[in-house]
């Protein structure tokens, strides 16, 4: 909320001269910060995981082969919506297409604050996800013989738990790539 | 030096709220990878029973997944049949 | 040279304030996941209790699921049927 | 050329209000959710104790409906009943 | 022509203020909902202390309720009997 | 016409720390919920303890409110007593 | 006529500074409602031990707090002490 | 006729910096709460050992406290020792 | 007197920027510590087994850490070689 | 009579990122609190591998404090060592 009084500061501050690239390009800088924020998610997610997994081997050091490597490869899923931010805020950084688009410059920065605030959302998927590879983690820790028909559930259940995360991929997206709001001016 | 236009103002608030919409995304990414967790947990313990877990499973998935889409839905508005610059 | 007229502010605003609603979303999302990872445990726990468990967990995610739905309402109401602007 | 007049600025704040205090359903969904999880593993575990695991659950989950209720009404005073425009 | 006045912005403020009380609603809905389930639980396996449970339930919630009360009560005050207005 | 004064602006912003306090109340929402689901939990199973149970249950709970009503205490003295624009 | 001065810019951002730093409540209120739960559960449980669990809680609980009060501590300062003013 | 200055400014966003800042003491709140539960539990069950629980848990809970004391001194400094004034 | 220049404006959403970018190492703390925590249980059940244990832990830990490291990387970025500057 | 420069809007959002990146503590200080919990229940339980635990719970603390360090670093950066004013 700072953050949207500070942004309506700026935008609202006639000392400021905007220049229209130069809000655009500032907006940016906010925007691949935002995006970051969905690192969180990972995070909580992939050190559930690595509990369980330390977790497993003191329970069952026979199963801890097959139980580590549910954890990483439960991890690896669960790392992308921290790799869909950091390519989000990269490209806002390097790329972004809306920096040399036509335009009333305020549409093109809030559009890239838009594209950046989504992809907060990546949070949910980075922890779900993280959540299931600890469980797989746990239970392949338990039954390594059941390895592959825990995996194959918590691959699918984590699948279904990134949806969300790729519909605000999609939106940040279309806000830099395929905006139609820039259309309506 | 150009102007803030109020139809601009009105496009540039709309592209703020379909990413604000999104962040209802953390709690089906949350939920779901529970279920998609105690469905693992439970193919573990009863593989006989794998059947009903996962669908029991991804029943409760869609369902949990609404909100995610209602989010997604007022950002496509937002975006793509925005209502509000008509009213302008 | 068109300025920002009040009526441009209130909608632009309303914009923010519907993205703002969906937020709710996260709640449910999480809840009826958590019902969904209960309820699948569950399943694979008591098969021959399947009907009762995913109807109790149907029953209870339909009650999850009502602030959800009024930041739904909130959020189309903001769009659509805006009284803000009737009072300019 | 109409400039944003006091009035406007009070019903476009009232509408980020109003986005804003939905915020409160994340609350009732999340702990609803978490309610309707434990009834669906109560049922599995005690199916003849069915009846009186629901009522608890729907009884509770009223009780944590509330704040999400007292958002919604907040949301609804401003939109449609807004008390501030009056003391302009 | 009438520009915003100081009366007007403290005004809008206090909308939005009064939306960010609510989200105080987010913790008695989670609190509320946890006991919720663990109420039913409890009915669940000693059906015959099902008084003792959601009385002990009911309790605990009226407890968690305060803050949520306060965020409404202050939320009242910034619509219907704001001070600040007056300090103006 | 009268611009909008430093005053103006300092309570405008009152109002917004004042809902921003209240935040806090989230906390001993969730944390008193979670030991009203304990107690009840904790009665179902040892009836006979209910007294000790729910006297430690609320002891806790008086000891979690503290955060809440700091955020209740800044708010009214921002709403009824502001010490800022004593300053002005 | 009297415009905005830096002091009154300074001031409206400390009353916004005072309400962010209450939100730290949250933490404790959280902490301290596991710890009161955890309680109730281990007085049911071993009631002849009750005189060291809620010690153990108290304890404990008191540590949790202090967060909250170095955030009572700078909305405070900013309120009643503020030495920002004092470098303009 | 004062307006606002660069250092006006900087001081200005210094109080909210150091609001924002407190924000850290969620953390340690609610993990020191935790550490409190956990202790008051186990030394219900083993009495015996309570010099060595309490012993771990104010131990790791002193640990858990530093990041919210970052989060106090950055505050502290923006506070009372601002660096950033001297740069203008 | 020279005005706000869009480098400025660059310069100082960089810096806002890179606070917001570290916000995602909340992530890591929370899910570090829950390994940090099943590790030192783990030790303590099999004493034996703790070298695969803490083996276990700092590979997942590390893994975990990454989304904070990418956060770093990009406030090191916005505030040492920022590429935005070099597009006005 | 002197207007707000570039260098002072780039030191004010400076003091703004620097009490953004604090809030990376929450995490550290929840997991680690968990830590300290974990520590202290495998402490009562397992006196006679006291040693390990904790060297354990302090392994896996250390790695979960680099995120708040992180953000801290990035803090004093901005505080004391700011890049961003060179770049004018
Ligand atoms: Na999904
Ligand atoms: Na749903
Ligand atoms: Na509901
Ligand atoms: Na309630
Ligand atoms: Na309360
Ligand atoms: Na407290
Ligand atoms: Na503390
Ligand atoms: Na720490
Ligand atoms: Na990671
Ligand atoms: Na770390």
């Amino acid at each position: 909320l700072a953050l949207v009084i500070a942004l309506i500061l700026l935008f609202g501050n006639p000392l400021v001269v905007q220049e229209g690239d130069g809000l655009v390009i500032a907006v940016s800088a906010i925007a691949a910060g935002i995006s970051m924020i969905a690192g969180i998610g990972p995070g909580v997610g992939q050190g559930y995981a690595a509990g369980k997994g330390a977790e497993a081997a003191s329970m069952n050091p026979d199963g801890s082969r097959p139980s580590t490597l549910v954890m990483l490869l439960g991890s690896a899923v669960a790392q992308t919506s921290g790799i869909f931010a950091l390519v989000i805020s990269l490209i806002l950084m390097y790329a972004n297409p809306l920096v040399s688009g036509h335009g009333a410059a305020i549409v093109l920065a809030a559009s890239t604050l838009g594209a950046g605030i989504a992809m907060i959302a990546g949070i949910g998927p980075g922890i779900g996800q993280g959540y299931a590879a600890g469980k797989g983690t746990e239970a392949t820790g338990k039954r390594p013989k059941l390895q592959s028909g825990i995996i194959k559930t918590m691959i699918l259940g984590q699948a279904v738990a990134q949806t969300t995360g790729i519909y605000a991929l999609v939106i940040a997206l279309v806000l830099m790539f395929a905006n139609p709001l820039i259309k309506l001016l | 030096m150009e102007p803030i236009t109020g139809r601009a103002l009105v496009l540039a608030c709309s592209a703020i709220g379909a990413g604000l919409a999104m962040i209802a995304g953390i709690g089906p990414g949350i939920g779901q990878g529970y279920a998609a967790g105690k469905g693992a947990e439970g193919v573990g313990r009863q593989p006989e029973a794998q059947g009903d877990i996962i669908r029991t499973m991804l029943l409760g998935a869609a369902v949990a997944e609404t909100t995610g889409i209602y989010g997604l839905i007022i950002a496509l508005i937002l975006l793509f049949a925005n209502p509000l610059i008509n009213l302008l």
